[in-house]
């Protein structure tokens, strides 16, 4: 089943979307449709497909069936070649930060400006310089990535991907590992970007304090389908058990905990 | 049952812990808690004989370790049980291998040894994944097995690295209420590593919160979100300004 | 005698071998269209051949060294009963400059360049470093692996010409030790007997050699899965990989006899 | 001046920090090596002891049964290759190339045979024994089996260092006798020489055998002791693997080539140049 209709008006819309890995399904029809502007949590269990979904969209993975758009165009058929213009629109933020670990933070920060903004390498550093005092990381620009606490690289995998001045940020598990005060950090700086630059920002993310202090609109990912989608507070105020057993971290419930 | 005097590691130039003196009793679960490279796992594997003290003394069970060459170790450690942070599974044995491993190379007996890993899959919640290879299993998988292999040999202090790191809430209190039962069961003394404060504090009684490479604080786990202590309360309520450094 | 168990395991092995080189292949003519135009990032080519290069000369001299020395040890009960000292530096030079200083110094270059690497951009893949650099709109192939393909032609050549000159110095003075010959009558046998094409012979295997130590060293590199495990066991596929094909080359040259 | 003098002294602290981490590396080799010795006793030379019955077994098919392969290809190669350069030069010479065969399987059987078949071995099985072992160390297997009372060397080592030495004393002789085959082949199909003339083994002695054997041995005790080293020693992540493995492909290969020349300038000293 292809859902009918032309271009949708929201930014991104993935529109019944279908992937398995070795013959096990992982997403199974999933719809969800991203407004501009907005910070969109996607939450779920481990394993429930919340960062392949993300991957679809930058070209990383390919979809089985569906459809996906990005701002007006479909983009799930674009070959390696075509996503790399979709790929200076939406950055994304890995997991574990991705720095290259043979640079210093200021040479990671510049590649990207050096490549694309075509500036000369002593500029780009000066540029990298300050984009690096933004996410507060003034005095470790000479530093390589190995001599940094994990918090520390993901702000600076922040001000790499911003240098491309992306119109959509996806944050892959931003929070994950992170100690409580370093993780409030990342938030802010989710919360600075969006609201200061105007940046959509797509978090995939089980951290349920980020979940409820920025999110604009959470997306919950249950058996390959969004299961249920809302602000945080029609969340919280929802009757659906398997939901509730989830934003409240309880062991015993109705929710099938495959990765378990 | 274990008692730490003075305990400084050092590991080339870098001072990894200074001066750590700590004890927990036995039945006790201690919780270490502390920013990312403070020192916590290093902490760990000094008390699992892992890595040895630059100065100080390690005492476990009236027993002074220090300086013990791997020989004299191998009954002390045949006591303590261990989760590695990456599980550590050994990847060219089944889970059955896995799980048994310590009793085998005891000389147990095949089939006593076959019951024990029977008995404690089941524990865990996997029985019948007996035959798997560990690359077939998930992530919160592989830490229960890790755990299996950790007990099996009815060991007094169990000690775990990052029972939880990247699994979701569910999963995470899931695995705390699997420690929790099995300790209650067995009475074994616990030490857990976890980044995930809010969860950790459900499991152990008592936290140390490690700090440029000292052990800062410790006190009751249920009230360390209000501790004295302006860094350790900004730590554990992961507020933007205070005095934490790093 | 042969059983069906040997006849699916060489089947399995049969496929298996011909996917990586297919894979090796199609990574050749990626390479080739990223050449088309040849925009080469300057700074990651400069650091390549500084590290490739450097890292290198001291191994590549020590093995040069005893390689030369050994030439002449083995030819010494044939020219002790010749009595042929002017013959020593000949065979010497001639076995090394065509074959044992190409190869040699080829395999030494395959461990310490071409599996260093491996590792680094199988180290880039596992930790997604390479899907970092696809995020940022940067084609992997053009910014990482075409500088390295090229270092790597470039300094096994400039090595092979090093090597080739430290072995014969080494010819040179094991001859002096354990034969006693002179210097000068070495020199002279090197001079008198041996041709430009000899040495040239072994230099362009040399460019052959490196092309194929980096690209096979290249491909697997970037096709690593399962983390560190996977790091490790990549290493050991390219090595054995960039030996047989250095050795293949080595074979089809000779004939050739470019 | 003082610019120069302290960047003088700055090269020499250097130097000085390369050279005691070398003899530091250099000791912790030979200590890798006693423990092996030292395990080896602990498994086998005790009665009662526990060994891992199947654990030499699995190593001798995975370091012999799996090489044949590679080393029955490249070996032959070689071995193809260097009867042809060999008879190029001869008949550039003398013309004569009724004695490159002699020559030849003098030098095979006390050389190129065990040495070259070494190589490769160091190539595969030192990468391989380092990667596993390396990539058993940096996700803590190592310290896991520590926790069970298991000490690594034992376990890890002392059946490769076993499997090593068998097999590359059954790959060399193996190794030598592809490449005499392969050498006759080409002298015959490229040169038309004889293979009665070829395959003449009267000059062969006894001292050749046992100095190729020597060295046969010599290589497969130092290839798996030096990659395993290099794999305990592995840190971090899988970087710290592909240094290992890096480092092992390196080591061993060396390994080879200088014990090569030790063991050929002693033979020569000790026969007096009539090798």
């Amino acid at each position: 089943m292809t859902a009918a209709g032309g271009a949708p008006r929201e930014l991104i819309v993935f529109r019944d979307v279908h992937k398995a890995f070795d013959g096990k399904p992982v997403l199974r029809g999933m719809n969800l449709a991203v407004t501009k502007g907005e910070i969109l949590f996607i939450i779920g269990t481990s394993g429930v497909g919340k960062s392949v979904t993300i991957k679809h969209l930058v070209g990383f993975l390919r979809i089985d069936s569906g459809e996906i758009w990005f701002d007006g165009k479909r983009v799930d058929q674009l070959d390696e070649r075509g996503f790399y213009a979709v790929r200076r629109r939406v950055g994304m933020v890995f997991q574990n930060a991705t720095l290259f670990d043979s640079m210093t933070l200021a040479e990671n920060v510049a590649l990207p400006l050096r490549k694309h903004k075509k500036l000369r390498h002593t500029s780009a550093l000066a540029e990298a310089m300050g984009r690096l005092e933004q996410v507060y990381l003034t005095g470790f620009t000479d530093r390589y990535p190995a001599e940094l606490s994990d918090g520390m690289r993901k702000r600076a995998a922040i001000a790499r991907t911003l240098t491309m001045e992306p119109e959509v940020v996806l944050f892959d598990e931003p929070t994950t590992g992170l100690d409580p005060v370093n993780a409030r950090r990342i938030d802010r700086l989710i919360l600075e970007l969006s609201r200061s630059l105007g940046v959509t920002a797509v978090v995939v993310s089980h951290d349920l304090t980020s979940i409820f202090s920025i999110a604009d609109r959470v997306a919950f990912l249950y058996q390959g389908q969004v299961h249920a989608v809302g602000t945080p507070d029609q969340l919280r105020a929802s009757a659906d058990p398997i939901l509730q057993q989830f934003i409240q971290g309880q062991s015993s419930g109705p929710m099938e905990t495959p990765g378990f | 049952m274990i008692q730490l005097h003075d305990v400084g590691v050092r590991f080339g130039a870098r001072q990894v812990l200074d001066a750590v003196t700590l004890s927990v009793p036995r039945g006790g679960r201690l919780g270490v808690i502390g920013p990312a490279a403070a020192g916590k796992s290093v902490l760990v594997k000094v008390i699992a004989g892992l890595v040895a003290p630059t100065t100080g003394r390690l005492v476990i069970d009236g027993i002074d370790v220090t300086g013990f060459s791997e020989e004299r170790l191998a009954p002390v450690r045949a006591r303590i049980g261990m989760l590695f942070q990456n599980y550590a599974l050994y990847d060219f044995l089944s889970v059955e291998g896995n799980v048994g491993f310590p009793l085998v190379r005891r000389g147990e007996p095949a089939d006593r040894v076959a019951t024990r890993v029977r008995d404690r899959l089941r524990a865990v919640g996997l029985a019948g994944s007996e035959a798997k290879l560990p690359s077939q299993l998930s992530g919160g998988m592989k830490k229960r097995v890790g755990i299996a292999r950790a007990t099996i040999a009815a060991p007094e202090l169990v000690l775990y690295d990052e029972p939880t790191a990247g699994l979701d809430p569910v999963t995470t209190s899931k695995m705390y209420d699997l420690l929790r039962a099995d300790h209650e069961r067995s009475g074994a003394t616990a030490i857990a590593v976890s980044s995930d404060v809010a969860a950790l504090i459900t499991f152990v009684d008592t936290v140390v919160f490690v700090y440029q490479g000292r052990a800062h604080y410790q006190g009751p786990a249920a009230t360390v979100a209000d501790a004295p202590d302006p860094v350790v309360r900004q730590f554990v309520r992961g507020a933007l300004d205070g005095p934490l450094v790093g | 005698m042969i059983g069906e168990r040997t006849v699916t395991l060489v089947g399995t092995r049969a496929v298996a071998v011909s996917r990586e080189v297919g894979g090796i292949t199609i990574l050749f003519g990626q390479i080739l269209r990223a050449l088309l135009p040849p925009r080469i990032d300057g700074r990651e080519l400069v650091k390549n051949l500084h590290k490739m290069g450097n890292r290198s000369v001291p191994i590549v001299a020590l093995t040069a060294f005893f390689a030369g020395g050994l030439m002449v040890v083995q030819s010494a009960p044939f020219v002790k009963r010749l009595d042929a000292t002017s013959l020593a530096g000949w065979a010497a030079g001639y076995a090394v400059l065509r074959e044992v200083g190409p190869i040699l110094i080829a395999l030494m270059f395959s461990g310490r360049v071409g599996a260093n690497n491996t590792a680094e951009l199988g180290t880039m893949t596992v930790t997604e470093q390479l899907d970092g650099l696809r995020a940022l709109a940067i084609d992997p192939i053009r910014y990482l692996i075409v500088p390295r393909v090229v270092s790597m032609m470039v300094m096994l050549v400039c090595l092979t010409v090093i090597g080739d000159l430290v072995a014969l110095v080494g010819a040179a003075i094991v001859a002096k030790a354990v034969l006693n010959i002179e210097f000068g009558i070495m020199y002279g046998s090197f001079t008198e007997n041996l041709t430009p094409h000899d040495f040239l012979h072994g230099v362009y295997k040399s460019l052959a050699f490196g092309w194929a130590i980096a690209v096979t060293s290249c491909y697997f590199g970037v096709t690593v899965r399962g983390g560190a495990v996977g790091v490790g066991r990549a290493v050991n596929a390219a090595v054995v990989a960039a030996a047989v094909s250095v050795m293949l080359i080595d074979f089809f040259l000779t004939y050739l006899n470019v | 001046m003082k610019l120069v003098i302290d960047s003088l002294f700055g090269r020499i602290t250097a130097i000085g920090v390369y050279v005691v981490g070398g003899v530091r590396a250099t000791f912790e080799l030979w200590m890798v090596f006693v423990g092996t010795i030292a395990g080896i006793w602990r498994m086998y030379g005790r009665r009662g002891a526990s060994r891992p019955t199947g654990a030499l077994v699995e190593q001798l098919h995975i370091i012999g049964n799996r090489s044949l392969l590679f080393i029955t290809v490249t070996i032959g190669f070689i071995g193809m290759v260097m009867i042809y350069q060999a008879c190029l030069q001869f008949s550039r010479s003398i013309g004569d190339l009724s004695q490159v065969g002699v020559q030849f399987v003098r030098l095979i059987i006390s050389d190129f045979g065990p040495t070259l078949t070494a190589m490769m071995l160091a190539t595969r099985v030192g990468a391989g024994i380092a990667a596993e072992i390396g990539s058993m160390k940096v996700t803590e297997q190592v310290d896991a089996l520590r926790m069970s009372g298991v000490l690594p060397v034992d376990y890890l080592l002392v059946p490769r260092f076993l499997a090593s030495i068998i097999m590359t004393l059954a790959l060399s002789i193996l190794g030598a006798a592809i490449m005499y085959g392969a050498g006759g082949l080409t002298a015959y199909l490229s040169f038309g020489v004889n293979p009665r003339i070829f395959f003449d083994l009267s000059f062969v002695q006894p001292r050749h055998v046992i100095l190729g054997l020597l060295k046969a041995l010599a290589y497969g005790a130092a290839i798996p002791i030096v990659s395993g080293f290099c794999g305990l020693r592995a840190r971090g992540s899988s970087e710290g693997v592909g240094w290992a493995t890096t480092a092992a492909v390196v080591g061993s290969s060396f390994a080879v080539i200088s014990l090569d020349f030790f063991l050929s300038v002693g033979a020569l000293w000790l026969l007096k140049g009539d090798l």
